[in-house]
């Protein structure tokens, strides 16, 4: 009797937890959902590895226009507008960050616009093509056509217009590579920074410093008070500190992925020494002692033998660090500023996969799907570290 | 404290065993010398059938033993005393032999004429019991003085053996005494010193399980 | 049958030396790691003290009592108070961690006990990747979904929010992004509870549901409170997804989760790009206050995890 | 002799891999079994068998069957709990819950609903009485169980067992974790607790497994080699594989 | 942001409920100007004087995302981002918000566009060639365009010239610029324009870098002339989407002026059917706090 | 008979704690020496100091002197990683280096600063055949050493103090945690390194100390009670309390 | 594979020196049996002398054996084989008593007249030490068949026995012999016999080692 009413209550709490852990996996899962859902239309190759920027092309059409009409393609959809007499179709269009544009759908090889002298450089020409955006043509009259107008308006100007006497067309642009090349670039430079520093402090806290003492103690607490601080106060640091010393040493000016590095090396020092720590006190004396019987020094013996051992443990500090990095943005707002760069140079601004969510949510017109597109790339990057760290994990723990 | 409370008891138990078996062995002795001396030849059979027990407990405590080493694997006094116990049963179960000895001796012996009382024998009989009974007190007490005495004690069985050999000696020069009951006269003598020795035997032993030197 | 002796005089040399070396050069990173909190604190706090002090200000230095017992945000042209938003903080963190700690031992519970190992796997992957996702994102969500979900919740009550603007939103939020957190250490602490320990207790006739609750949890509890520390301090400190939907309300306290809020971080980030002066010195002074709260949070708690963790 | 358990062509693999292979034995009640036989030769995956411990591991397969008072324990509507709270379980390493001592003894009856405080404390005294650890423990039997001694807290796990009032205790090397003076005090308690109790046990300690049972059962490879009184296996076995085991000239 | 999912369900508008007021932080050039222009001037650094209950949020975005969010809320927003937003825009004394309107001067919640160029160009010589003419090309025909296209609203007038037209006047765009970096910065609110306006003229201009770190319109002042003019983060030109202060920010002559101007919309929920109109006196009523339920205003 | 070490007077204290107590004893060469005692006694405090492993613990202070081959190895400008050279060390858990076995065996010659890939070699070699593990391994030395057995591991071990070429090698229950089996193999190995090696062992158990031990001291509460040769501890030992421990009715 | 080398070797060992120690006895009783019938109390004196040996050799084993229970912890065959040595070693120790014995009386006898030549005595050592030889073989073998065939040449040690005392009897009933000569005869019959029946003594044993049953 009693065990029955004992399988029953079980039964309740089991059904219990699994519903409450589910309630808790759906809404964890639901960020995903979200994530994917409202990124997922944006994600593509060329977002990866786009210039942020778009090339400017600036050209110019003072010739004759010839009378032949152009004739429309087939497939234009019915919201592309076409000029039979320069040959282009145009649309609008929603760029990455949610703005208004004019895509260029169509240019005809005859088209007079697919080959124009540039504006800047004589001799040189400039090519349209579809894919880009057109930005602003003032032409021989003078009347401006502009984007903002739309793609019927831009038309119908095309239309009855001769000559242009300036013609502004762009590339997409809006790629992220560049962030997502810093990104990399500060994982690598903040790995190189703190590795060693938190990997040697974690060996003198835990194998080198004696016990007991008050000096060490001290140090040990002042170390665990890193892990407090949020993030938003080392980005002071990074201003305060990093920078003037990188500007100092490298005669550049501003945040940098130097002192972008440096600051998230200081986020991620206390994870690293604390995880590193972590493992070492789970490798056993033995091997202390049995290296030490064996003759070898301390320092032999916490590089060859512990150091070697407590490799998965710091492996996955590393995973961990490496989520740091990739997710921080409120201290990079300040260490490495928020300039979108494509050329990423170490010694110059440029901004990280997170910060850039942070400008695309904080500009004028927030952007979910860009931000949500970017997500699911740190999301993927953290997969494939996470995974791959796992793997390593497996092979190399004896 | 102590621990092995088994143990303990599995010791005691076989002290106890030992006790028991020397004091059937001695009641075997005795008896069989009364059975000589009064040529009961009832008795003798009794004592006879009675020595498969002492053979039983032999046996016994013997397994007993081997049992405490396997289980219990003794050392020092422990394995002393379990060593001196599977000696000294070898040495009480001969004792028992040689009371089952004399008592073939008797049976045998009422076929021939009128026996010659031989006064040393009952006294040869009694410094015998004693012997055994020091040196299994000496054993339980573990007191080593009372042993020493038994080992002392056999010198007066040996002296009377020497006394009962004359006589006998003596009688069959001047042809008193049938020759085979002369004989058998003279092998109960030679029996009961011989359970002198083992008495020695069983005290040496005695010493040895409590000091762990052999005399 | 002996090796060959060893040529070993110049070599030991060279190891003693290095060893030496090794002592004195570790001590150089682990200076280095402890000087950081240093450089924190003295930079901070220097910028922090100075919207007190005449010498800086003048005139419009501000009070610092009436800073620290304030139940306004911002008075012009220099009055402050932080005692509202300190309160509000704890609160709405508070919350956070009510919520999110069961639903989270309990999810902890169900991958690491109760599920086949396939998809526990899987539900930990996606744990673990949660728990790297950049709190913005957590904002982002929260601004798209839970700020939606709490105004239908609202309009249950009979209560009115900013559309789900409100504490509710934030400790929701919050609840959320430290859940991760909280389950991965719980999903280890209860993975190192011994085995033979539950096992024992099923020998003696317990079923699965009581051993999981009165031995695994109870021997898992000291891990799973670290867990929780860790959690409340990532609450603690989180800035851009909770100024994102707690409404930074001026006044305070406000205890009712369904009007808005304002947390020491949110105080922190709003407008922080733009401001100079005194408004923008003073954030660091909130910074400092967020300092102290986190650490005697941490102590508070840490002193309550010894306690809790006295029979194991 | 009545039997406690019967087993009959037990089989269990783990997977594909064989871990019982038709094992018949009866163990008799009110003795003590001792289990032997080498490194995994499947002395624990019987013993767990016994009280269906191995429901816990996936990827367990049995057949064959195992009687407990006559009844059958793989039956389908046979009531493991139930069998667990009779068949008590003893483990190699001292586990006592993070918990008072009391708690500790007090869980079993606890999840079995007991609640009267009165009745609790008797109990707890009982066991503790019973396994012999009352007098070092009375007087604080609301501090933490960790902070006994190795063999303290192994005793403890036997109150915890007996708490139950089991008919059987089955123990999985119960001292290999302890010291000398700490085994003789537990295998003390053991032939005690025979006088109440069967008690199977597996040891690695051949010589405790002559010391302290009564039967004695020879395993290798999943196969009983042996099974017979403990005094004969140990003085003369019947199967060379056994004397060589015993006599430590296995390989 | 959720733009199609509310409407359907919150039809039944409850004009009894009560206003929630959104502002932004005390620092928003947006702010100054709404709280200027609806003559409550000392709301503008001032959070005590606001309704309790208000709410604040640092941006723009925040602001859409959270008026869209409810129903009874009410905030303001740059007229540029009006018309994504998916929220109503309320006429201003009975004047609707356009750029017509604004530049005739009937709709006066507005605030000017300015820029900010450094004082001190010592060692930067190109630069400060490159800024001078990107400070002409603002006013040029092209350079209207632009801002215009982006959404600032300003005045064309026949007198504009080309670049095409003074572009000689300024050598620097004539040499290659590949390796010169120009640093813009200030408000956020600008930072499209002057993104849209630095991308085409680095192509007129030999190709200089631009380089934009917009921080808000604090910054641009601080950064080009003040405090942190010769700091790591300094600008060669900054902007701000309000007038620089005449006490705490001010510019050496000839280095500032206006870009164009950007109106302030009061924007209510797009299921808000109480009010299309609203005046100076009950905007500032409900940001005072004197009106607090929708029906008080129906 | 030539002493590997003399020990005169020796005290040690951690902190407060007197852990050895004016232990004065001389440790034969080439002999096997055995300490034994209860949990706590000092063995492995003792054992330790021999080759100075103590030093690694904060808080140890020691009087009374070591002597090491006529020297004293407190002595100030006494080299300790060499005495740790020739006085090898094996602890009780089998704790290979997770490497391979190679690396193993090469790691304190290499320490040492020998490079010679040849050299190695040969040294690995002769370390396994001399620790009888070398035919199981031969073919697999580039694995890690975590694969092996228990039995191997320690074995391993043993190769890998051997590879120093000792003089002396201290073992602190080298087969407390392996079964019976890989014991045996173990003792066996011991008794074969016997005719080279001065050997030490710390051991809780007694038949192991009597198997395979020449002398044996026993401990009690860091004093020495009694230090004599094997056969005679444990057949006749002149002290009660030596007695009683190893007739197991100590307490 | 086989572990525990050494303690093979020390059983390899044990046996040697039982086999060592056997045949000491043997030599003894037979060198025993001549000086005797030889009167030889050189040889006799050279006897009682090495009995001695015998019994350092019987400490000496059960020393040996002490120390492998004590090291080993021997069980099953193991534990038999050093139980039975325990036990074989009091026998054969006994048989070398029983030749020093012998060589006392020749000692002694050397006083009295001339002997009596009893024929059945050399038959009687002959079987005896046969015997103990076949035992020994027995237990080096493992061979219980050997053991069986030792307990059955007993009856003829017996008979042999019963020839020499009836021998005796009617020697004495003719007074055709010394007194004293007829009881040391008598006596030295005795102890060959005493002999065979340790020589029984140790087949059982060495059957127990083997099989682990008692006959
Ligand atoms: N959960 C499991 N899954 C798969 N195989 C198992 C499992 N448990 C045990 N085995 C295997 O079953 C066999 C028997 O294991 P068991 O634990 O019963 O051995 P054992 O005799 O108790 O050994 P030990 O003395 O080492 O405890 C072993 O080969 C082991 O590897
Ligand atoms: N590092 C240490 N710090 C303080 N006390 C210690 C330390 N190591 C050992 N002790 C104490 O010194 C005493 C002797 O310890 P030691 O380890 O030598 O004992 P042992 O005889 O080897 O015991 P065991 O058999 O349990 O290994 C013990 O009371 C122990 O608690
Ligand atoms: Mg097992
Ligand atoms: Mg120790
Ligand atoms: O409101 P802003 O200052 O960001 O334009």
């Amino acid at each position: 009797m009693k065990s029955r009413k004992r399988f029953i209550t079980d039964k309740i709490y089991q059904s219990l937890i699994t519903l409450i852990s589910l309630i808790g996996l759906v809404i964890l899962i639901a960020v995903f959902v979200f994530v994917f859902n409202k990124g997922s239309s944006l994600l593509s190759w060329d977002l990866l590895t786009g210039d942020y920027y778009s090339t400017v092309y600036d050209g110019y059409y003072d010739s004759e226009l010839t009378t032949n009409l152009f004739v429309a393609p087939d497939d234009l959809d019915s919201d592309t507008y076409f000029s039979t007499r320069w040959g282009i179709a145009l649309k609008d269009d929603l760029d990455r960050e949610g703005h208004d544009y004019i895509l260029i759908v169509y240019v005809d090889t005859e088209s007079p616009l697919a080959n124009l002298p540039d504006k800047n450089n004589e001799g040189e020409m400039v090519y349209m093509a579809s894919g880009q955006s057109l930005d602003k043509i003032i032409f021989s009259d003078n009347t401006i056509m502009l984007s903002s107008k739309g793609a019927e308006a831009a038309i119908s100007q095309f239309e009855s217009a001769t000559g242009i006497k300036d013609i502004m067309f762009t590339t997409a642009g809006k790629g992220i590579r560049g962030s997502l090349i810093t990104t990399m670039y500060l994982i690598i430079l903040t790995l190189i920074v703190a590795l060693p520093i938190g990997i040697l402090t974690a060996i003198y806290l835990h194998e080198f410093a004696p016990k007991n003492n008050k000096l060490v103690n001290i140090l040990r607490r002042m170390v665990e008070m890193l892990t407090g601080v949020p993030s938003i106060i080392f980005g002071l640091l990074g201003a305060a500190v990093f920078i003037p010393i990188v500007s100092t040493v490298t005669g550049t000016e501003g945040g940098n992925l130097i002192s972008g590095s440096l600051t998230l090396a200081v986020i991620i020092l206390p994870v690293i020494i604390s995880s590193t720590e972590e493992t070492l006190k789970t490798i056993p004396d033995e091997y202390r002692q049995a290296s030490l019987a064996l003759g070898a020094t301390k320092s032999q013996t916490t590089f060859k033998v512990i150091l070697k051992s407590s490799a998965p443990g710091i492996l996955s500090a590393v995973l961990l660090s490496i989520g740091r990095i990739i997710g921080e943005s409120a201290a990079l707002i300040y260490a490495i500023g928020t300039s979108i760069k494509d050329e990423i140079i170490v010694t110059e601004r440029s901004t990280s996969l997170a910060v850039h969510i942070w400008s695309v949510m904080s500009g004028e017109t927030p952007n979910f799907e860009l931000a949500s597109a970017i997500s699911i790339i740190i999301l993927l990057v953290v997969f494939v570290m996470n995974l791959s760290v796992k793997m390593i994990v497996k092979k190399i723990s004896y | 404290m102590t621990y092995r409370t088994q143990f303990d008891s599995e010791l005691d138990n076989l002290k106890l065993n030992l006790i028991k078996m020397s004091d059937l062995v001695i009641r075997n002795i005795h008896d069989a010398l009364h059975s000589f001396l009064e040529m009961n030849t009832e008795l003798a059979e009794r004592i006879i059938k009675d020595d498969q027990l002492v053979n039983d407990f032999e046996y016994a405590i013997e397994k007993e033993c081997m049992r405490i080493i396997l289980r219990e694997q003794p050392v020092a006094k422990d394995l002393r005393l379990i060593t001196a116990v599977l000696k000294m049963i070898t040495d009480l179960e001969r004792i028992g032999d040689h009371a089952a000895d004399i008592s073939k001796l008797t049976v045998f012996m009422e076929k021939t004429s009128k026996p010659l009382k031989a006064k040393y024998t009952p006294l040869m009989v009694d410094v015998c019991e004693e012997m055994i009974r020091l040196a299994l007190d000496s054993f339980v007490n573990r007191d080593t003085r009372m042993a020493h005495e038994v080992i002392e004690k056999d010198d007066l069985v040996d002296e009377y053996f020497i006394e009962i050999k004359n006589q006998v000696a003596s009688a069959i020069r001047e042809t008193r005494i049938d020759a085979d009951y002369a004989i058998y006269l003279m092998m109960v003598a030679k029996y009961i010193e011989r359970i002198g020795d083992h008495a020695v035997n069983l005290a040496e032993w005695v010493i040895f399980s409590i000091t762990g030197e052999h005399e | 049958m002996k090796f060959p002796i060893f040529k070993i005089w110049d070599v030991k040399k060279k190891n003693r030396f290095f060893d030496k070396l090794t002592y004195t050069g570790l001590l150089i990173p682990t200076i280095l790691s402890a000087s950081f909190v240093v450089l924190i604190i003295l930079f901070i706090t220097e910028r922090g003290v100075a919207p007190f002090l005449p010498s800086q200000y003048g005139d419009l230095s501000v009070n610092f009592l009436r800073f620290m017992t304030g139940t306004t945000w911002y008075i012009s042209p220099n009055i402050y108070g932080i005692f509202f938003i300190v309160i509000n903080t704890l609160y709405v963190v508070f919350l956070s961690a009510l919520l999110a700690v069961p639903v989270s031992v309990f999810t902890a519970l169900f991958i690491a006990k109760m599920t086949p190992k396939p998809i526990s796997g899987f539900f930990q992957t996606v744990v673990e990747l949660l728990a790297a996702i950049p709190s913005i994102v957590f904002g982002v969500f929260g601004l798209g979904v839970i700020t939606d979900v709490v105004k239908k919740i609202a309009t249950v009550f009979g209560m009115q929010t900013a559309g789900g603007i409100s504490a509710l939103s934030t400790v929701l939020v919050l609840a959320i992004m430290i859940m991760p957190t909280v389950t991965l250490l719980s999903i280890t602490a209860i993975k190192a509870v011994n085995r033979d320990m539950e096992n024992n207790s099923l020998a003696l006739g317990a079923t699965k549901i009581q051993t999981l609750f009165k031995v695994t949890l109870v021997s898992a509890k000291s891990g799973i409170f670290a867990g929780i520390i860790l959690g409340i301090g990532r609450a603690l400190g989180e800035a851009t997804a909770v100024s994102m939907v707690a409404g930074n309300a001026g006044t305070g306290p406000d205890f009712n989760i369904f009007n808005t809020t304002r947390t020491l971080t949110s105080t922190m980030l709003l407008g922080l790009k733009e401001t100079t002066g005194l408004d923008y010195d003073i954030r660091f002074s909130v910074g400092v206050v967020l300092i102290i709260v986190i650490i005697v949070t941490n102590l508070l708690l840490n002193a309550a995890k010894k306690r809790i963790g006295k029979f194991s | 002799m009545e039997n406690a358990f019967t087993i009959n062509q037990l089989n269990l693999k783990y997977g594909e891999k064989k871990a019982l292979d038709q094992i018949t034995m009866d163990i008799p009640k009110n003795q003590i079994t001792a289990l032997i036989g080498p490194s995994g030769c499947g002395k624990s995956t019987l013993l767990r068998t016994l009280n269906r411990m191995n429901d816990l591991i996936d990827n367990v397969r049995i057949d064959g069957d195992i009687r407990y008072e006559e009844q059958d324990i793989f039956a389908k509507e046979y009531d493991v709990i139930n069998l667990r709270t009779k068949v008590g379980m003893v483990f190699q390493k001292p586990n006592p819950f993070p918990m008072s001592i009391f708690d500790n003894i007090a869980y079993g009856p606890r999840c079995q609903g007991i609640k009267d405080r009165k009745v609790l404390q008797e109990i707890v005294e009982r066991s503790l009485i019973n396994a012999a650890l009352y007098d070092e423990v009375k007087d604080r039997l609301k501090e933490s169980a960790k902070e006994l001694s190795g063999g303290q807290q192994q005793r403890l796990c036997i109150a915890r067992a007996i708490a139950m009032e089991p008919d059987v205790i089955l123990m999985d090397e119960p001292t290999s974790a302890l010291d000398p003076i700490a085994t003789a005090k537990i295998e003390d308690l053991i032939l005690e607790l025979k006088k109440k109790y069967t008690i199977v046990i597996v040891t690695h300690n051949m010589q405790q497994a002559a010391r302290i049972s009564d039967n004695t059962a020879f395993l290798l490879m999943g196969e009983l080699i042996e099974y017979d009184k403990t005094d004969i296996i140990f003085s003369n076995p019947k199967e060379t594989k056994t004397e060589e085991y015993i006599t430590g000239r296995f390989g | 942001g959720t733009e199609d999912t509310t409407t359907a369900t919150t039809s039944s508008f409850d004009q009894t409920s009560l206003i929630k007021v959104y502002t932004r932080d005390t620092t928003s050039g947006t702010r100054e100007a709404f709280f200027k222009g609806i003559g409550f001037s000392d709301a503008v650094e001032d959070n005590a004087l606001l309704v309790s209950g208000y709410i604040e949020v640092d941006g723009n975005g925040s602001m859409i995302s959270s008026v869209e969010g409810d129903e009874y809320g009410i905030g303001y927003i740059s007229l540029s981002s009006l018309e994504d937003s998916g929220l109503t825009g309320l006429s201003f004394e009975g004047v609707e918000a356009t750029e017509a309107n604004v530049l005739n001067d009937t709709y006066n919640l507005k605030r000017p566009f300015m820029y900010m160029t450094r004082s001190d160009w010592t060692g930067m010589e190109t630069e400060e060639a490159i800024v001078e003419a990107f400070v002409a090309y603002m006013s040029t025909v092209d350079g209207k365009a632009t801002i215009a296209n982006n959404s600032g609203i300003l005045e064309t007038s026949t007198s504009d010239q080309l670049w095409d037209d003074i572009k000689d006047n300024y050598d620097v765009c004539s040499l290659n610029n590949e390796n010169v970096t120009i640093r813009f910065g200030g408000s956020t609110s600008v930072e499209k324009i002057a993104k849209a306006l630095s991308a085409e003229f680095s192509a007129k201009c030999g190709n200089f870098i631009a380089d934009h770190n917009h921080t808000g319109s604090g910054d641009a002042y601080k950064r080009v002339q003040g405090s942190e003019s010769d700091g790591a983060n300094y600008l060669h030109i900054g902007f701000a989407s309000r007038s620089f202060s005449t006490e705490t920010e001010v510019g050496a002559d000839g280095t500032y002026g206006q870009m164009c101007w950007d109106a302030v919309v009061v924007v209510v929920n797009a299921d808000n059917n109480v009010i299309t109109n609203i005046t100076a006196e009950q905007v500032k009523k409900i940001y005072a706090g004197e009106i607090t339920t929708w029906s008080q205003l129906a």
